[in-house]
């Protein structure tokens, strides 16, 4: 059992890694602000999500696990947020210069 | 190949960085932020001098030092903006004139 | 009521007087001036000392450097401490009367407090990283100074002034971190062991830079004459007369610490001077405003305090630091007295252009010859201190056979009799003013304080000894 | 193991090269000041790296967040006051003329030349040479707090310290003077979710400066970090418009922000006498009077930090200019 929990926690590291460049991919790639953004937020919720929980596996006390789910939690609030800010702009700039807005 | 090496060489390439910036850029608000390069240059520095190959402990008398620059610069940087928007306003109200 | 060292009442006094004067800002006018009083007695005081015991150190928290850092005062840093609060004085009596804008009253009291605790710390400090701090003090007072009248051109000025001094004190602090990086230490008894190395000469180089461009000395002097012209009178003389001798200092303290490596070094900054003397000399002549002349002539005025210091080479640099802390004294003391009588002129005749000088039917007479007192000094005509210092500067230019250094003092003297020539001209001319002359408003504190000035900046000349012999005191290069 | 550490390094070195270049080429300023920001970020991870965690929270919480906040809050008002809020991509908002070409690659190539020189200078340099190590290790037992760095900045170099407060109450001092009458730009719409956001995390920050200014006696944190993180408190009640700046407040604002360095410079004074010198604190009150300056520092930082964003006095609504006070 304690051989597994370091090798379960590199799973699931790199599994949240593997989120990370695809959401990174998709920023780069995707041909518009709300795709990308589409791209970026969900990729990064679930991937930092991942790899906090692989890191909170093999935290020595519950102290440390509660401070990570507390930065993963602001993390998550903070990026939505963002994410909605972001969106809510490029609307406005779209609609100014005319375009449809989505 | 150690870290104070690379990240020594890091802090003068954005020093010099900074420095061609600050004499070649135009935008004003541009100039600002070359000039902060400036100063992270001089931080990665002082950081590097300071660092001792672990497990020593590293100097902490440029920490602070670094530390104090900081602070230094964020006033300064806000000096200069402000001194940015209010230059800006008074062009773009002699503009309406 | 005990004693507390008068070293660290020179700090304080300022710093606590600029908090006052911050949070009480109906009454900052009076709580400024007695904090500049304050600060004069401070540094009357240690005037006293220092007679006594020819230098005072004090290793503040009783950490004794290099871990800790230390105050030192010695003669040549007490003459500067006592011009500046001398200057400070009167410019602040001026300015009393002469800020008569509510807003500028109540920022101008502890900006140029703040300023005064930047200026006393330089002359106090004997670390390098603690004179990088305080020159961003100043540096930060000084802009907001500058701007003070808030017109589109002082803004201007003042943001081009902002990026300059940012820029070299960026320099200076990248020179610091080699310093650590070669030495360890950051006080001065550290600079003096180091031995020589690339790594101390880059940081000499480093910090040279970003103090020849703190002074404005050609070609890096861009920034200068514009915020200097633009600002309002007092704080054009604070900025002209006291602030650019800060960083000034911090360089004559610094090169005689670490010696250039090299004589061509020595007179390449002579040659930067000499190209101050002659390229301010030029723009003197062409510029079309009495104030921006007056900035005009504080580059040639640093040029010539370069040249001083590269006067007689290499070898002559432990006597040359004389002539140019003199030319240092001489030109805060004129040039502040200046700049207060051409912010007077400008005042009551309503613009400063020097062509129409002779055109208005006002006469500022009291103003206009405090000019012409102060102009003889700048100039350098016998007995003012100005005088003294160009003397002493070309009779050690003589004396090492450089006779080059004579020649552009010569030449520079000549162009400044030129282009003050030009503004006498208009002093004088009555025949262009054919109507009824009005009477001017009147004697003012405003017009006392820059006469005082000027009188002040020739009668020191004739206590040249005493002044010389006592920027000796504490051997403030060492050498005995 | 070492050689994976090594090529983060190399990895990370370059992507704060190529950051630091990007920010000043690419054509929007956004952008710019985008990057600037992940340029700030990953400097702050490679101090990390190089053990001085310290300097990195600083630099991220002050350095990159709070400098990044003010170039957005000019970047937003320069937008308005040429007329182009609206627009994307913001380009050109100063006026410019156009640098020759020449005039560029002269000054890349003295640039170039300075960056030889320093780097080789820097290369012949003693690398982990001489330091205050030792001096340090002596003396910490006698400062008052467990934390070297803590020690350095509040006593062994609290001057150096002091007037960086001072060159904060400075800044404020000369931003004040400088925008008063200011019109101000309207504040960005940032709609509902944005308001929740502040209301859940205000209560967060504040623990997280408190906490960091606590914990700075004995590890890493301090009044600046503290402080800075604390002055966000601030950023957020001004953004989200739950706190509007009020004329009346401006006496209790000049009191907040002179509160640090009158505290500080007061202590010093006091404690000297009967044989000791200004900042020398007697040994059995040192740890109380480091975290009394602290404190009182963190507020005056926070509040200084934060009025430095917001920028102008607030002075009553339309005055003649510079002709009414108070």
């Amino acid at each position: 059992m304690p051989d597994l929990i370091p090798l379960v926690s590199a799973v699931l590291i790199a599994a949240g890694a593997v989120f990370f460049i695809a959401g990174t991919v998709g920023l780069l790639r995707f041909p518009d602000t709300y795709c990308r953004l589409h791209a970026l937020t969900k990729a990064d919720g679930l991937g930092l999500a991942l790899i906090a929980l692989g890191i909170a596996l093999t935290a020595s006390s519950f102290g440390e696990v509660f401070r990570i789910a507390l930065i993963w939690f602001f993390v998550a609030v903070a990026s939505a947020t963002g994410g909605h800010l972001i969106a809510t702009y490029a609307r406005r700039v779209d609609r100014a210069e005319g375009k449809e807005g989505s | 190949m150690t870290p104070d090496l690379i990240y020594g060489l890091t802090g003068i390439a954005v020093f010099a960085i900074g420095l061609v910036g600050a004499l070649c850029a135009q935008d004003r608000l541009r100039r600002v932020l070359a000039l902060k390069l400036c100063s992270v240059g001089a931080g990665f520095v002082l950081v590097v001098a300071a660092w001792r190959s672990p497990p020593a402990d590293p100097d902490p008398v440029p920490h602070a030092l670094v530390i104090t620059g900081i602070v230094v610069m964020v006033s300064a940087t806000a000096v200069a903006l402000a001194l940015i928007r209010r230059l800006q306003t008074l062009e773009a109200e002699d503009d309406d004139d | 009521m005990m004693m507390i060292d008068p070293v660290i009442l020179t700090l304080f006094l300022p710093l606590f007087g600029a908090i006052a004067a911050f949070v009480l800002p109906r009454a900052a006018a009076w709580v400024g001036l007695l904090a500049v009083l304050a600060t004069g007695g401070a540094v009357a005081a240690l005037v006293r000392d220092v007679l006594a015991a020819g230098e005072v150190v004090t290793q503040l928290g009783g950490w004794a450097p290099p871990l800790g850092i230390a105050l030192r005062a010695d003669g040549l840093s007490v003459a500067m401490l006592a011009m500046t609060a001398g200057v400070g004085l009167l410019v602040s009596i001026g300015a009393l009367d002469s800020l008569r804008d509510l807003r500028e009253r109540q920022y101008f009291w502890p900006l140029w407090l703040l300023l005064l605790t930047g200026m006393n710390g330089v002359y106090l400090g004997t670390d390098i990283f603690n004179l990088y701090v305080m020159i961003e003090v100043i540096a930060l007072a000084a802009v907001g100074l500058t701007v003070l009248s808030g017109t589109k051109q002082a803004v201007r000025a003042g943001l081009e002034y902002m990026y300059a001094s940012i820029l070299g004190a960026l320099l200076f602090l990248m020179g610091v971190g080699f310093v650590y990086l070669q030495t360890g230490r950051l006080d001065f008894a550290g600079l003096i062991a180091a031995e020589p190395s690339g790594a101390m000469s880059a940081a000499l180089a480093l910090m040279v830079v970003g103090l020849l461009l703190k002074t404005a000395l050609f070609p890096l002097h861009f920034w200068l004459p514009a915020a200097h012209a633009n600002a309002t009178a007092p704080a054009s003389a604070l900025l002209s007369g006291l602030v650019v001798k800060a960083a000034l200092y911090i360089f004559l303290r610094l090169t005689t610490y670490m010696p250039l490596p090299d004589e061509i070094l020595v007179t390449l900054i002579g040659m930067l001077g000499a190209g101050a003397v002659l390229w301010g000399g030029v723009q003197a002549l062409r510029a079309e405003r009495l104030k921006l002349l007056v900035a005009w002539s504080t580059v040639v005025q640093i040029g010539l305090i370069f040249i001083a210091f590269a006067r007689a080479g290499q070898v002559g640099l432990s006597e040359s630091w004389k002539a140019a802390a003199l030319l240092i004294l001489a030109h805060g003391v004129a040039k502040s007295a200046m700049f207060l009588a051409a912010g007077r002129i400008k005042d009551e005749i309503g613009h400063d252009r020097i062509a129409d000088l002779d055109k208005s039917d006002i006469r500022p007479t009291l103003a206009q010859f405090t000019f012409a007192l102060a102009a003889i000094s700048i100039i350098g005509l016998p007995p003012s201190l100005g005088f003294i210092g160009k003397w002493t500067l070309m009779e050690g230019a003589m004396a090492a056979g450089y006779w080059h250094w004579v020649a552009v003092t010569m030449i520079g003297t000549l162009m400044s009799v030129a282009y003050f020539s030009r503004v006498f001209a208009g002093f004088l001319r009555f025949d262009r003013m054919r109507g009824e002359l009005a009477e001017h408003k009147g004697w003012a504190l405003a017009d006392a304080a820059p006469l005082t000035l000027a009188i002040a900046a020739i009668s020191l000349g004739l206590m040249a000894a005493p002044i010389l012999s006592f920027i000796e005191l504490g051997y403030p290069f060492g050498a005995q | 193991m070492t050689d994976a550490a090594i090529l983060f390094d190399l990895l990370l070195a370059g992507s704060v090269i190529a950051l630091a270049i990007a920010s000043l080429t690419v054509r929007d300023m956004f952008a710019a000041i985008v990057l600037f920001v992940i340029f700030g970020l990953l400097s702050a991870l490679a101090w990390v790296r190089l053990s001085a965690p310290d300097v990195a929270l600083a630099e991220a919480a002050i350095g990159t967040g709070v400098t990044g906040a003010l170039l957005l809050k000019t970047l937003h008002h320069l937008r308005y006051v040429t007329g182009k809020l609206g627009e994307g991509p913001a380009r050109g908002l100063t006026p410019t003329a156009p640098v020759p070409a020449g005039v560029i690659w002269a000054n890349a190539a003295f640039c170039g030349m300075i960056t030889l020189g320093l780097a080789l200078a820097f290369l012949g340099a003693p690398r982990s040479g001489p330091g205050f190590d030792a001096l340090v290790a002596e003396a910490m037992p006698a400062s008052g707090v467990d934390h070297p760095v803590t020690a350095v900045l509040l006593n062994f170099r609290a001057y150096d310290t002091l007037m960086e407060v001072v060159v904060l109450l400075a800044a404020v001092i000369a931003v004040w003077q400088i925008e008063r009458g200011l019109s101000d730009a309207p504040a960005p719409a940032l709609g509902e979710v944005w308001q929740g956001f502040a209301r859940l995390t205000l209560p967060a920050i504040v623990v997280v400066g408190t906490y960091l200014l606590w914990k700075g006696s004995e590890a890493p944190g301090g009044a600046f970090q503290g402080g800075a993180v604390l002055a966000a408190v601030g950023l957020l009640l001004l953004l989200s418009r739950i706190y509007v700046p009020q004329p009346a407040h401006r006496g209790l604002a000049r009191w907040a922000f002179v509160l640090g360095a009158g505290a500080f410079a007061g202590v010093a004074l006091l404690v000297s006498g009967g044989g000791r010198v200004a900042f020398e604190y007697p040994a059995e009150h040192a740890y109380a009077l480091i975290l009394l300056i602290e404190g009182l520092v963190t507020i005056s930082i926070a509040v200084t930090l934060a009025a430095l964003f917001h920028g102008r006095e607030p002075v009553a609504a339309p005055v003649p200019e510079g002709r009414n006070d108070t």
